[in-house]
């Protein structure tokens, strides 16, 4: 499938293969593969001299919310360098092109908030047609013993409340939506 | 006082470490575990296991009745509490007792009085153990105010007596600051708080927190095990631990350590505790409190000692002497501890309970991980987000941040966010790397946190990352002009990966 | 001497063992893997890889060639042998100095000298090194044979000088079955191998294997750290090691040690090495060879000093002088290590490469395993068995034990043999815990073992297992009551959990 | 299904349940209740007061011979005793009733040889026709760089050999069969 890829600022429009080619890979056009190893959760780069590279992930998470065709992909790669061990992390957006990307098939002005952890919803602290400005507190959402805040992104007006004080929530879960100012 | 089966009133990986300890000595383990820890590893590796009905922490694992049904029905004639919950209360204690069954820890007694701050603080100070010097309460007038800053030097802070919320609070840094701020502390603690009584204290501005480990016998024999350095912490949560603490000299280490151990005798404690030192500087160490259980971070402490914690507070309780003094404690290279939480630290720390989809953790020599996770695990969102602890030892404190910085590097779980990442971060760091850092360490350094944990795209496309993306780029590009226009739909292998995980 | 990325000719365990060691040290490690091992950890675990093409030892990681090859290919400026292999080829180290790679280890010829059994014994000698006596080679006749018993004492063994296979060999014990065992001997010798030639040497009953670990820097510096017994062995394969000895008092551990250090020295050795000894009594240790590299075994000796071994093979081979000397090496505590082999102690150690289905290894206070091993790994069948090391740590030799079984407790491999129980079977032998043993203790103890490993189905029927047959026949019985007649066909749920593991 | 059990000496037909029973177990007769945990491979047998005892599994191996009806059960329990720790091991065969056991369906005089690990035919060192006595090597396996003596379990006439030297063999891979005398 194609898909369009934002890094950094950067969008451009890809189609990741089918499947990241098997240790069978065919070679890519400068001689170099790139092959995934599902259970030793490792990206092998094999250079032209058959020297391979080990890109280790350490974490892979896929965010797909239900309804909306875009998906973020965000994957942490441990690799050695010359000196010393370094992380690397990245969030890539991936939407299929001609599909809008996430939250953009909902009304250009709506703006979903969603709880971005799993845990018990204490405290709606706004209700609809109330207005707020960026960085008001609109819900607690407890999780491990901890309180946790969900702040307005953006300033504008609660047009719908999907949860009540005492509902479960999962990571992704739509909290509320905001009317843009 | 002689006991076989041992109740773990405990969850998680503090529950598989007494298992460990119990089975070391030839004992048994009975575990207890709410609904929503039915599937959690301590169920299942202690040899026996009765469930708490209920997920909420005050149904289950707070819950003292429920706790004394299932030591009744599974026969244990002793209970060890772990850390948290019920481990430091003196009417659990007295209902274990009265059960029949031997507390592993210290007496009611004991407890209550060290748990009680200014019971604690009062013994410290007849002991000779430096406590925060201040006021003794409200100041009568300047002048006594003047008096005190000459005794404690500066810097002070004046605190309305029934304030909070940091109203009420100046801090005074010369004698000229001395009366105006007296007298606006004053007005406003009139104004808020409706009484004009003011206090003062020394104000430590970049406080180190230190711990020293102590553990005694039931027949007053003592010893500390040196201390622990915590003072890595956000919004007062350790996150990383070492033993020992680099701020301290010899000297500092035995004086201090002496003090404690004193002060522990003299409340008649048992078994293993820890007395909480606010640091300003090497010299002047403050009581701060003291936990009259073992501590998230006891690891460290035996890994430089070689001495099993857990296991002598199992056998002081059934009545073995100490078999070592002060002077047999090994003090031996540097340990360290990073707390691996099922938190976000590129969100601000954000918990993020859920299933576990692939988990490696790291092994080899001088590393150490106590954990209750496993692949497959879906961590529940009712309790403590720590999930993990990856130990490391040196034969230098250098060595042991290096080999710190491998065990995180084979640290890999998938599912859910962890804050592997930030001890990364951490430990990369050059003021952590010389030792010179404060409990606001982690705020006064926010901004290089923030840039290290943001995930940076730009770091992405530098480096090895660049490789990755030149590769699908590459790849893309060629197939492109190949085939000119739209491709079949086609899963994602990321994607599938994605699932996978 | 310097270098940054070392290529590691080595597989399984050890490799992933040197890859923690270098990126301790900031150090790159390339893997080489053979086609059979395509999915072994050390391919992964590594920062780069080349493969080995074919799967025989011979092709791959004995061919020097298509190491070399690697070597160049992946840029890599030096290499770590591990242990077996071409550790100790001679031929080896100079084929990779040639390349301009720095070998990690002793120079070709101090391993050459080292690894001649002739010229290391001839060497230990000079030194003062007891080795086992004898007569320097054929005896003359009785006469002389008489004078040497005197000397050596009984008992002795007489055996061909071109003997093999037990043939032409004689046990004496007294004087008086001096004379007639040597004409014996000789005339089997003349029968059987064509020449009536017959030497003699101390016959040791019930040998122990006691080695000592030496590290010595590029500049002649030298120490030992201490000794590991191995003299739980099967058919010559060491399989349960400790450190220290309990054979040994500290006065022959440091008179034994410093005479393995002065003849390492002599032979101008650098780098890791462990010197064998077999014991007839803790007075009488003889040479028996030197171990030109890193052993199996040596963990334990880690565990007890503290120092990190195969990481000081590295930064002797890159110039560093040793940052100890002798009085510095600490002997702290009591460690021990168990060789998980995938055989089945209950049908003669038979081996069994295949899938691991389901894995589990102990974790915890003071244990420590390598391994190589993953869920969903297939063992291949090419290569040697051992596929993982449980080591644990106590600051008595019984706390160590104790430790032991609880780590072996929590050791679970579905899907291969292991040999788990024999280590089980070995720490409950009562002579084992008393530490009195020979390298003949599993000989000896056979119907104890075969007793112990048989899987006894009495023993099912009695305790524990008893439930479970209980429970499920119980279960039967009364199905078996309500209904009468057949039930149609279901799978059952032990078939089921066979297939899953 | 039926089984015929042997444990020890005893064998006793029973039906096994189709699956051991899981965390919602109906009681046993006698109150108690037994489930197989199967993620973590342990077996909870739970009192009738609710207190579970811990039946850990550390092997489960599973024979099963193609083209025989008899399947081999061995199982190793640990369990902490009252003192010291213990485990336990049995190997429990299994036959469904009417079917012949393993081996038996073949002609009763026939004994089948199979190969009890994974590796290389190394050398076979009978030939068809040949007379052999109880002990005799019949060929040499190696695996793991061990050589491992396959022995005939009775004296007998060689009938066929089913593989030649250099051959991958399976663990019960059938290697050869004896004619009883």
């Amino acid at each position: 499938m194609n898909w369009l890829v934002k890094i950094g600022g950067v969008s451009f429009e890809l189609e990741l293969p089918d499947a990241l080619p098997g240790a069978e890979a065919e070679p890519l056009p400068d001689g170099r593969r790139l092959a995934w190893h599902a259970r030793q959760r490792t990206l092998i780069l094999t250079a032209a001299n058959g020297v391979e590279h080990n890109l280790r992930v350490r974490s892979a998470a896929l965010s797909r919310w239900a309804g909306e065709a875009a998906t973020e992909l965000s994957v942490e790669l441990l690799a050695s360098a010359a000196q010393g061990i370094v992380s690397l992390t990245a969030t890539v957006e991936l939407a299929a092109p001609g599909q809008s990307s996430r939250g953009k098939t909902e009304a250009v002005k709506a703006v979903q908030i969603r709880s971005q952890i799993t845990g018990k919803v204490l405290k709606v602290l706004v209700g609809v047609g109330d207005h707020v400005a960026q960085g008001d507190p609109l819900m607690i959402v407890e999780a491990m013993k901890m309180e946790n805040r969900v702040f307005a992104p953006q300033a504008g007006t609660v047009t719908q409340i999907a949860v009540k004080d005492g509902d479960a929530v999962q990571t992704g879960r739509e909290l509320l939506r905001l009317a843009k100012d | 006082m002689s006991f076989q089966r041992v109740l773990i009133a405990n969850r998680g990986e503090i529950a598989l470490r007494v298992v460990r300890s119990l089975r070391d000595l030839g004992l048994e383990s009975v575990a207890v575990y709410s609904d929503a820890d039915a599937q959690s590893r301590h169920r299942f590796e202690a040899d026996f296991a009765v469930r708490l009905p209920g997920s909420a922490s005050a149904d289950t694992y707070l819950n003292i009745p429920a706790i004394l049904d299932a030591l009744k029905r599974s026969g244990a004639d002793a209970v060890h509490p772990g850390y948290g919950f019920l481990s430091e209360r003196g009417a659990f204690v007295d209902a274990v007792t009265a059960a029949g069954a031997t507390f592993i820890g210290p007496s009611s007694r004991a407890m209550d009085a060290m748990g009680n701050k200014v019971h604690a603080k009062h013994l410290m100070i007849e002991h000779g153990v430096p406590v925060v010097p201040g006021s003794k309460g409200a100041l009568k007038d300047a002048a006594e105010l003047q008096r005190l800053a000459t005794e404690i030097g500066y810097p002070l802070i004046l605190k309305a007596a029934n304030g909070g919320g940091g109203r009420g609070m100046r801090v005074v840094r010369k004698d000229i600051e001395l009366a105006p701020a007296f007298e606006a502390c004053t007005r406003e603690a009139i104004a808020y708080f409706g009484s004009g009584d003011v206090f003062c204290e020394r104000y430590i501005e970049d406080p180190r927190h230190i711990e020293f480990q102590v553990l005694f016998d039931n027949y007053g024999n003592g010893v500390h095990l040196h201390e622990r350095d915590c003072s890595i912490q956000r919004r007062h949560q350790k996150l990383f631990e070492e033993a020992p603490s680099p701020y301290l000299s010899d000297a500092q280490r035995q004086k201090i350590g002496a003090a404690a151990v004193a002060a522990a005798k003299a409340a008649g404690y048992s078994g293993a505790g820890t007395i909480e030192f606010i640091c300003e500087s090497p010299e002047r160490a403050y009581f701060m409190e003291m936990n009259t259980r073992i501590q998230v971070e006891h690891p460290v402490t035996e890994m430089i000692t070689g001495i099993d914690l857990i296991g002598w507070q199992i056998r002081v309780a059934r009545g073995e002497k100490l078999a070592f003094q002060q002077k047999d404690v090994p003090l031996r290279g540097w340990s360290m501890e990073a707390r691996i939480n099922a938190e976000d630290p590129a969100k601000d720390f954000a918990p993020g309970p859920g299933l576990v989809t692939a988990l490696t953790f790291p092994a080899g020599p001088f590393v150490r991980v106590d954990t209750h996770l496993y692949a497959g695990y879906a961590i529940p969102s009712h309790y403590d987000s720590m999930v993990a602890k990856v130990i490391t030892w040196g034969e230098t404190r250098d060595e042991a941040m290096r080999r710190m910085s491998r065990a995180l590097m084979e640290t890999k779980v998938e599912g859910v966010p962890t804050t592997t990442r930030f001890h990364e971060a951490l430990l990369a760091h050059p003021e952590f790397k010389a030792g010179t850092f404060s409990t606001r360490f982690i705020e006064q350094k926010a901004a290089y946190f923030k840039e290290k944990l943001a995930g940076d795209p730009a770091a992405l496309a530098e480096g090895v990352g660049a490789l990755v993306a030149a590769a699908l780029t590459a790849d893309e590009t060629q197939r492109g002009a190949d085939h000119a226009s739209a491709q079949p739909p086609r899963d994602s292998a990321w994607r599938r990966a994605g699932r996978e995980a």
